[in-house]
């Protein structure tokens, strides 16, 4: 960049790249989203949301580019990203932790023809406030039961219009502008996240927490097994090791036929249940007039 | 139940089900043979796969299913 | 598990559950008889109420046993 | 249970269960041995695959934590 | 399970479990003994309430135990 | 499974899980770490109550007795 | 269940789980360790098929419980 040209370059946009070249250095996560066609009111929402924790600035990609140059980024990891129209996130946190914290809250925002709905859409019973009128026949499309009281419109009962997935009818958008329902949710598309050096494309930043409770369950259930398994000697794994020796020497005395007093009743069940196996095996061909013993409900 | 008893003590006893055999374990067991439900069984037994039905005759009923909560 | 069928059937029939029983039983059913077996499983039901455990066992789910083919 | 256990020790230690090794086990634990009871045990246990058995005696005793949703 | 069987058998005998006892119960079945392992697992049973789980696992639904052939 | 079970270590101790003790373990364990999945990790089970999951995981079936045994 | 998280670790990370090296997870993990228990766990688990254990605890049916409230 030669130095006339740089003279052309218009005062705000020097100070913008100061400012980004400031934030990059002092940020250890910057994270590149996609802000396409994304409502600017939204972007106002996540950027109080985030206030605290992490920082959202809309700039051009050109401004961006220069300063991240300058403040020493390698720019070679993240250029594939910067292209189209994108916010930039800088903070000093885990990039899966913005990441976690911007898929916490949805934002949601009324259809445009050809949105699928993400949540039920349920026009509620009770007054809709609007003046009875052409709309009755929109309504009427929608198989939404109505009737006209003190010259209103009135739905008789809550009734699905869309279910999650589903398009939402375009004729419904004014009755759900009006109703304040907004059922399809606007999320920030994220890209990737350099951080330290290091990028994190998407795929690996969206953090699903389900995934991670079952990994949890999973290793303490393992440990748990593993820990009654060898005797692990802790009072609450012993209980569960007792009890698993106890059943077993009840099931071995019930299938061997071993009978004491304090093993009839394993081996005593053992063998009516088997019998009652056989009894409902042939109960469609022979009545004994005994009750097969019917499984409860679990 | 007599009659699933008297054909599972032969089941286990590796002995043939049969209606003779039925009937001799019950008499001897001073239990009155109804000739009907002797034949019924040990027919409707043939057609069974009894070590099967064994082994899927699950839980085995040490104690009382978990009260519903 | 013959010891138990046996005693079981017994019960069904409300017989009284003796040695001699058992082994008429067995041997009706053309098992050989293993005399200690019998001494402790009649010595053993007469100290359980029967009754009260198959009332606890038939309160169990049984499995509905796949029907033969 | 005492004579269950002691053959289930022995199982487990990869010994053979013996009226021998049984009444061992009972005595060194301090137990009077019912010498018809070890009989039993042992008569019985030689018609079982233990090892089967307790490969499906123990649904274990932990609840399926309710799938996260 | 070794020293857990012998540790139930002693409590199926009234006996109190002591290292002493499950190392001689232990011995008796002809099992190797880990001083550390009977160390470990004595202190920690002192803390459980066995009655209360033998009677609690007792209500706990077991799995199919397959027929013995 | 290696960063869960540090996580959950670090969790049993009554430590905070950070990447630098969940590092810190793995190297230990001679575990070469992954930079990224440890951030992953960590920032994931910021969000999740451990404890909750643990004790779904452990639900004990009902401790209700059984009617009479 | 600090040892068994600091074992399946090693397990999880294809390392031999030994004294050493339980020692070495729990201490950078910054929890103190009981030469006792260590020794313990590290000689049952080597009675012990580790991976047979795992698939069984993913596999088994569980217990059904009403979810604890």
């Amino acid at each position: 960049m030669s130095i006339v040209e740089e003279r052309k370059i218009p005062r705000w946009k020097l100070d913008e790249v100061s400012e980004l070249e400031e934030k990059l250095k002092n940020s250890s996560t910057i994270m590149i989203a996609d802000i396409q066609g994304f409502p600017t009111d939204k972007l106002h929402e996540i950027r109080k949301k985030l206030r605290g924790i992490a920082e959202i600035k809309v700039t051009k990609n050109t401004l961006f580019t220069i300063a991240a140059k300058r403040a020493g980024i390698d720019l070679s990891k993240i250029e594939g990203y910067i292209t189209g129209s994108n916010a930039f996130i800088f903070s000093n946190d885990n990039p899966f932790v913005i990441s976690i914290f911007l898929s916490k809250f949805k934002l949601k925002r009324f259809p445009v023809p050809g949105d699928k709905a993400d949540e039920e859409v349920v026009i509620p019973a009770g007054d809709t406030g609007m003046t009875a009128g052409p709309i009755l026949s929109t309504f009427g499309k929608l198989k939404v039961q109505t009737k006209v009281q003190d010259g209103k419109v009135h739905v008789v009962k809550d009734t699905l219009i869309a279910k999650p997935g589903d398009p939402i009818p375009a004729e419904a958008a004014p009755i759900l502008q009006k109703l304040g329902i907004m059922p399809v949710y606007v999320k920030l598309r994220l890209k990737a996240a350099y951080h330290q050096g290091l990028l994190i494309p998407v795929s690996e930043l969206e953090i699903n927490l389900d995934t991670y409770r079952s990994m949890i369950n999973e290793a303490f259930r393992n440990s748990l097994f593993l820990g009654v398994e060898i005797a692990y000697p802790v009072p609450e794994v012993l209980k569960l090791t007792l009890s698993k020796a106890h059943m077993r020497a009840l099931a071995l005395a019930g299938e061997a036929g071993f009978l004491t007093p304090d093993t009839a009743s394993a081996v005593l069940s053992r063998a009516v249940s088997k019998a009652y196996a056989v009894l409902s095996a042939i109960s469609g061909k022979v009545d004994l007039g005994v009750e097969v013993p019917k499984q409860p409900e679990q | 139940m007599e009659y699933i008893y008297a054909s599972l003590l032969l089941h286990a006893g590796k002995k043939e089900i049969t209606e003779e055999a039925v009937k001799n374990i019950l008499t001897a067991a001073g239990i009155d043979v109804d000739e009907v439900r002797v034949k019924a069984v040990v027919a409707a037994l043939k057609e069974v796969n009894i070590d099967e039905v064994l082994k899927n005759a699950t839980a085995m009923p040490v104690a009382a299913a978990p009260a519903a909560a």
